[in-house]
């Protein structure tokens, strides 16, 4: 006998679904709130599953012996709970203690709340409530910590298994047999039939059973309440107790079957008896994968009144005793949602109809937008919903009360006392649009050509903050309602040699274009395969190369007027939207900002980049609801992005433009302009 | 007239429900958060759910074998179309052996990058001076497979999988039904949306994945999106009916005259089998998920 | 000497300034909160100022005696305080009671607060405090209730004169005279610059002072405690006193002479008194319009040590004993700031650029927007931009994860909690960017051909509602994302002659178009100016009116696809300005809706609105960056809007859309579409 | 550098302010709140202010006497331009007069209508049993108008008139000076932007004027936008210094070659005069506020 093999039983595994998670979560705000005692909660097991390999040689695949919780585990045990359970399903009884802190959750005193359920299900035994409810000998213990804010679950099973000294071993030389090894076809059919009745009337009861055969060969299902009837006329070894087993694994029953047999002990004085593990393919009425095997101690065995002992904590993925955590923060963190969301959204793009188009490089495109009025907050959404991540504003003046009727990142609120400063504000509220955005705003004044400095110091630290910021940026937004301002921006691109994007409006007409960067690579491929289908601009021109006065004077220039800036509304919209779809296009583009620029003349020409064409300007008229694509060489006596200008900027630095500032002839002296007039 | 536009209606999804649950009771109709039930939907068949789904091995290691019959239904534009692969996928299971072994040491590396977040290194490594009674009456289990070997027998071990939480919603719009998922990894860990992707048919179903909270949950979850579910189920049924056709001719021949002959009725797609064939479509988007159908 | 005329004086008339409002709110708000006790406040007063009417026969034009209050009110009363007020003005002392409530206001006992400054003016007097400071007599009291959310601000001044019985007369027939008329130009130059002297050095009493003649016919000036030293060898009719006279009328001195005559007879025992009083015209050193007179009462009058009565509630604008009240919304409620902002801003438009510009059509343009999507959102923000003022929204979403970064009302926190509905946020957040437009949302499920009903009693009330909504609006927004919900709005948009605006986006190409209206003149007018001039297309098509088939299946329909539409973000920005501003041209026709379409071929033609010309349908493209306008006529078999459909509506109403949205191809058979397959 | 571009430095902004301080007494320094100083100006001289200016009659009531002066401004393209009418504007008073009857009707019909917001009945139904003592001393009023006449001169009345705050201060974007309005009723009650407008020149001005929160105070109001200020204070100068040296030559021609002879440069304008002109061509835009320049 005490050769016979020790019976080693399964662990449950833990399965808790997500759907727990999140209904734990709203009862602790809502109802529990910071009352920590402990509550009910509904598991259930199914049967165990295996998948059996083609290859004999090899070993079968097992499913894990899942103990679940699910959305209905707060709802209180009874039947209609338990009828809301899975198909297939047994319930298991646990008690939840949700502590409110971490540290409150690692100094739980965990003996003594397993041992605990230990003594209630011993207590279920001893009183015989256990052979009314067989089910309560599943109890189960859940410590849980939630973090709430990052959607972080810290948990811990325990699955009491009261000890037996000496423990159960497998008799017949630790025979373990499949059902169709032991019984014959027809045996089988008749038992699934009855076991299938039996369930139907059990309710939660149907996961524990007793099994005889009839004089018809029949195999006969009863309750264990009715043991003492149902085996009435049975020898010892005729009896046959029954459970549904979660192990799936060929020689090891699961857990329930450890308390069912203290019970069989401690009430009829079991010391050996042959067990069904009852494992069924849900729905499919197979139950193929049934095990049976006799179970034995030493008949000398007792069990005394006081509790046993117990096992049964759940070992974490490590392996080792210690608590798990789940993460649901990827499904239920709103922002992490909102960044998953925007990214299946942008790669539709990419996998429905340009599969060249790259995300990654957009993503990580930093665009510095200067001016945060209508053309700033137009081009900042349309650079949101490209996926870009990094977007700056510059801007110095305050939100007013005309602005966020035409400004889609102000609202009436940002008006009040006196006006938020519109570049922080935009920032701000691009987060209140997506929290993902890495965004700031800097309240700086652009120094002007003409436009005497008052400050030395000021001018200086604004000069050099500026520098700063197209330095670290790769994309120069000039979206402010001044010509002047655009000056310094247009130098420091040039001589940078960043992506400038410019849009200037009229009342009914507007201007979009990029900045022209000199191809380092032109000179030594003039073959180049550009240019020869490209007309013969071999630099293409910023905004002030067709000015022949240096841009100290916006009075005159009607489009350009600050504040008392009239245009039609749907102006900015579109001309911002623009200006965006063109940096998207010249990214596409070998080139970058280099790129040589198109014309739609030539329709039967292949674009140049997936996204189409990347012309060098796009002049709107929306009286006539049309475009006009024009490309500008660059001037060489241009005030802003000359070699003239570029070289005495180089060599002088903060000098060179102090005297821009203060002189409002000084560039057209320089570049030779004055002497034209 | 599902059979003209792919789509049906909330009375045929029902129905097509309750057929479902007949032939495959693993799906179990549910009736979801009160304050989000549709009225079309009788209150208790809200949407179906299948739980615990596994789903052995991701769709990159998914081997191409012979028996695969492919299904490819063509559209009109004959652009990107559904392709129904491993529709006849069996117990070629032993691809889940060979990569399990492979699997095993990725998912290694991945548990001990796991608890890199703040609190959880202080949560495992706790050990909390709990000590449990040595038991020798409970299999030993090693990180996530357990092995068990015996004299007369095969080896067999538990493989700690993933699972799937898989739900099935009627979408008004589209007038299709929709397929949700939600997944766990072998830990039971929820899975990350770029984890659920690896059991999502990469070359086709991917396009049309989208994260959206579930109409009777308050939760967000991958969905297929129906933009072209009814459009694929045509074909599906039209296919179907096809050889059902040729089959019930051939059995005509047979029969001659006879008045047992069947009827050429009873070879037809019936409308409470939507769910049923919509299931095998999508086992072509997600191969590797095993619910049942 | 009792025929001497009576002595009547010019009350002070209170004169506030806005920032005091301003000021005593934020106090009220910071300071006081609930505390509603008196505190002291600083006025001043300047001396009077007439405007001669050139006609000697006209009365002279006078400004009234202003008793102002300023932002510096609530400094305490000292030096430095009185040293900010403006430049030729004098202090006088306040008390201020502002109540908590209106009924705390009305229920003041004004009697005995007016009392209680009389008495302190009495309590100066015989203290001889107003000796050393005659300043002190010309406190007021001024009772206020600030209503802050209104920004109005209820009050009412008394000016407290002690009465003097009998009152004062003015001696020698009662003349008064201007300076001019009494003195030589010397003696008033040197009165002028001692006064000049004496008030540099008198601070806040420099209002009242002494006047004797020196032995070189110069004037000095004294101040009131040099009384005895001053006059020591002074007749009593060379004693003259002087003060500051706020009045501006010839024959009647300002209410400061009333106590300072009290003052006089108090404690000098005057009864006849010559009196100056002083007025300039600041700045200009001219002091002509000063004014001389004696005044006297009987010399058996005696004075009590009891305090006077007194007399000096100021009047309403109505000339009642009332309170006053002051507005300063416009100027300081931030809702009405928006509101004047916004209007100047889009009258720029008109008095800089389009003086034909119709704002005011444009106002009370109603627009219903059907879809709260990019589109949606995009369409709403320049509407806004216009100044539409009523804006409605229909949708049946909720807002997602990814919505907010590619609408442009949505934020992040829309998001959560599975959504909220779209069109009630869309219209919420419109709100929060402008006040003043009248919006709401609506969470209607647009029905759709092909699509059958699944309750028919919601669908019925669905469909009247959506009558109803194109019924109340003037232009109808086709904004959705699917082509098959674009057919009922299509149809009743037709049956009702409504401007309807259609846009539909591609991936990188977009459709805005007008539906066509049947010109109802054109028919009687055949030889009318436009109908030369445009092509032969006499109504104008809708979007279904190139379709072969019923709008039933749009999944084939790639750019239409609902919710996994796939397009370049600033895609939804141009389409939605280009509708929008597409519309306002259609505005500014005289025949609106029915105005014939223009293509932009011939550019010499001038254009049919003052704000260019109106196409019919604009393609765009912008892997191009252009756009094409295309005409397309009115087909007689359109699904949507040919007569066989409208006719058939009328007469059938809901049981005809009933059979559209049960059966697919019911539309097709109608219209005779079915033969042409 | 002023008289080429019509522009002034902050330093030149506070000369003309300290030189018209000096000239117009009425007019004076402020500093406004602290949180809003500027650097570039001195903190006790952040802008100017002149208060309680009376305002006789509204823009449409001043007729065009043969008098006047029009001083037509043209810009370069010859579109609109600044005129500087009534700017030899003086004792015509008359017209107020002659307006100020037919004023009043209107106004007393205005007050009328004002107490019409909810709470105001009460509050002016009040009377409060509040009576005063019957005081013949007491000047008696009437409505807006006090008429006292007494034999031997003309009967003269107190003219209720609206009255302005008005402020200058120094836009740092166009370098030129800014005006600002405050406007009060004939009851002292805050005029509203449309009541403001009947005080500007309708065919320029408005074009220009928009609410704008102070740059010094938590306020709103209008403005006169400074967009064409240089561009008109240019040519305002130019003209100015013509004439001068128009003048200039004819004293020269009187003077001889003799010592005592003007300097031309006497005769050109200064900046510290600036402001002095700003307010000459402001008065073409509120020609009827009368404040001192
Ligand atoms: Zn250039
Ligand atoms: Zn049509």
């Amino acid at each position: 006998m005490s050769s016979s093999p020790l019976l080693q039983f399964v662990t449950f595994s833990s399965a808790v679904e997500a759907t727990f998670w999140h209904t734990l979560s709203t009862r602790k705000i809502d109802l529990y709130k910071l009352d920590d005692t402990s509550h009910d909660v509904l598991g259930y097991y199914s049967t165990g599953r295996t998948v059996i390999s083609q290859h004999a040689t090899e070993a079968s695949i097992s499913m894990p012996a899942h103990l679940c919780l699910g959305t209905g585990a707060f709802d209180d045990a009874n039947e209609e709970s338990f009828s809301r359970l899975p198909p297939f399903s047994y319930p298991s009884i646990g008690k939840i203690k949700n502590t409110n802190t971490i540290e409150d959750f690692k100094g739980l005193d965990k003996t003594s709340l397993f041992k605990e359920i230990t003594e209630q299900i011993w207590q279920d035994i001893t009183s015989g409530e256990a052979i009314k409810n067989p089910y309560l000998i599943t109890r189960f213990l859940l410590l849980t910590f939630a973090d709430l804010k990052k959607y972080k679950y810290h948990y811990w099973f325990g699955f009491p298994a009261l000890l037996t000294e000496p423990p159960w071993s497998v008799s017949e030389n630790g025979q373990i047999k499949s059902i169709g090894d032991s019984w014959e076809y027809n045996e089988i059919a008749s038992f699934r039939e009855n076991y299938d009745l039996f369930r139907k009337h059990s309710g939660a009861n149907a996961g524990f059973f007793l099994v005889k055969k009839s004089s018809q060969n029949e195999f006969m299902i009863g309750s264990l309440s009715e043991w003492d009837t149902f085996f009435e006329n049975c020898h010892d070894n005729e009896r046959i107790v029954g459970f549904a087993d979660p192990s799936s694994l060929l020689t090891n029953p699961g857990w329930p079957l450890r308390n069912l047999l203290v019970l069989l002990q401690r009430h009829w004085n079991v010391h050996k008896i042959k067990v069904i593990c009852y494992r069924e393919i849900p729905g499919k009425k197979d139950i193929s994968q049934t095990r049976i095997l006799t179970v034995e101690i030493p008949d000398t065995t007792t069990i005394s009144d006081k509790c046993p002992k117990s096992v049964g904590w759940e070992k974490n993925s490590q392996g080792k005793l210690g608590p798990r955590s789940a993460d649901l923060a990827p499904l239920m963190d709103p922002k992490k949602l909102a960044d998953t969301s925007v990214d299946l959204n942008l790669k539709l793009m990419r996998w429905r109809i340009v599969p060249d188009l790259q995300l990654e490089k957009i993503r990580e495109t930093k665009c510095l937008l200067l001016g945060a009025g209508t053309l700033g907050c137009y081009v900042a959404r349309s650079l949101l919903g490209w996926g870009v991540r990094h977007i700056t504003f510059v801007d110095n003046a305050r939100v007013s009360f005309s602005n966020p009727i035409r400004q889609p990142l102000f609202f009436f609120e940002d008006c009040l006392e006196g006006g938020k400063p519109k570049a922080r504000t935009a920032a701000e509220n691009l987060k209140k649009v997506y929290p993902g955005v890495i965004t700031e705003g800097h309240d700086i004044s652009i120094p002007m050509p003409g436009h005497p400095i008052t400050s030395e110091s000021q001018v200086r630290s604004d000069v050099e903050k500026i520098k700063q910021l197209v330095e670290s940026h790769d994309v120069v937004f000039l979206l402010m309602d001044s010509r002047e301002s655009r000056w310094l921006p247009t130098m420091l691109g040039a001589s940078m040699r960043k992506l400038v994007i410019n849009t200037a409006l009229g009342f009914d007409t507007y201007v979009v274009m990029r900045h022209g960067v000199k191809d380092q690579h032109a000179a030594s491929k003039s073959t180049d395969a550009y240019s020869s289908k490209m007309p013969k601009v071999d630099h293409l021109g910023c905004y002030f190369c067709n000015d022949i006065v240096a841009p100290i004077d916006s009075l005159k220039d009607r489009t350009l007027d600050q504040q008392c800036t009239v245009t039609r509304p749907g102006l900015s919209a579109i001309a911002g939207a623009y200006a965006v779809e063109l940096m998207i296009s010249v990214l596409h583009h070998e080139k970058g900002p280099a790129a040589p620029a198109d014309t739609n003349d030539d329709p039967s020409s292949a674009a140049s980049t997936p996204l189409g064409i990347i012309p060098h300007q796009i002049r709107g008229f929306l009286t006539n609801f049309n475009n006009l694509l024009i490309i500008g060489q660059a001037y060489d006596k241009c005030t802003a992005c000359s070699d003239k200008i570029l070289e005495e900027y180089k060599i002088n630095g903060f000098e060179f433009l102090k005297r821009v500032f203060d002189s409002p002839t000084y560039l057209e002296e320089l570049t030779g302009l004055t002497k034209l007039h | 007239k599902f059979k003209e536009t792919g789509c049906i209606t909330p009375e045929e999804f029902v129905a097509a429900g309750d057929f479902l649950v007949y032939k495959c009771p693993t799906w179990k109709w549910e009736s979801g958060e009160v304050s989000k039930r549709r009225d079309y939907l009788p209150a208790e068949k809200q949407f179906l759910i299948t739980r615990n789904v596994p789903c052995f091995r991701r769709v990159k290691q998914m081997e191409y074998t012979e028996e695969d019959s492919e299904t490819q239904i063509e559209t009109e534009n004959g652009e990107e179309a559904w392709v129904a692969t491993h529709s006849g996928r069996g117990e070629d299971e032993e691809i889940i052996k060979r990569n399990s072994i492979e699997l095993e040491p990725e998912n290694d590396k991945e548990e001990v990058d796991i608890p890199n977040i703040e609190d959880i290194p202080d949560i495992e490594d706790v050990e909390d001076g709990l000590v449990e009674e040595d038991d020798p009456a409970t299999l030993a289990t090693t990180s996530n497979v357990v092995v068990s070997s015996h004299d007369d027998g095969p080896s067999d071990k538990i493989l700690q999988v993933r699972t799937y939480d898989v739900f099935i919603t009627y979408d008004k719009y589209y007038q299709t039904p929709r397929m949700w998922l939600y997944g766990y990894d072998e830990h039971r860990r929820p899975l990350t949306t770029v984890q659920i992707f690896e059991d999502i048919s990469q070359d086709y179903a991917k396009k049309t994945v989208t994260i959206e909270t579930h109409p009777h949950l308050n939760m967000s979850l991958a969905s297929i999106h129906p933009c072209r579910h009814a459009q694929v189920m045509k074909k599906i049924i039209e296919k179907m009916n096809e050889e059902a056709l040729k089959k019930f001719e051939l059995l005509q021949q047979q029969y001659g005259n006879s008045p047992n002959a069947p009827q050429a009725e009873q070879a037809q797609v019936r409308v409470d089998q939507y769910l049923i064939i919509f299931l095998k479509f999508m086992s072509s988007v997600v191969p590797t998920i095993d619910y049942d159908h």
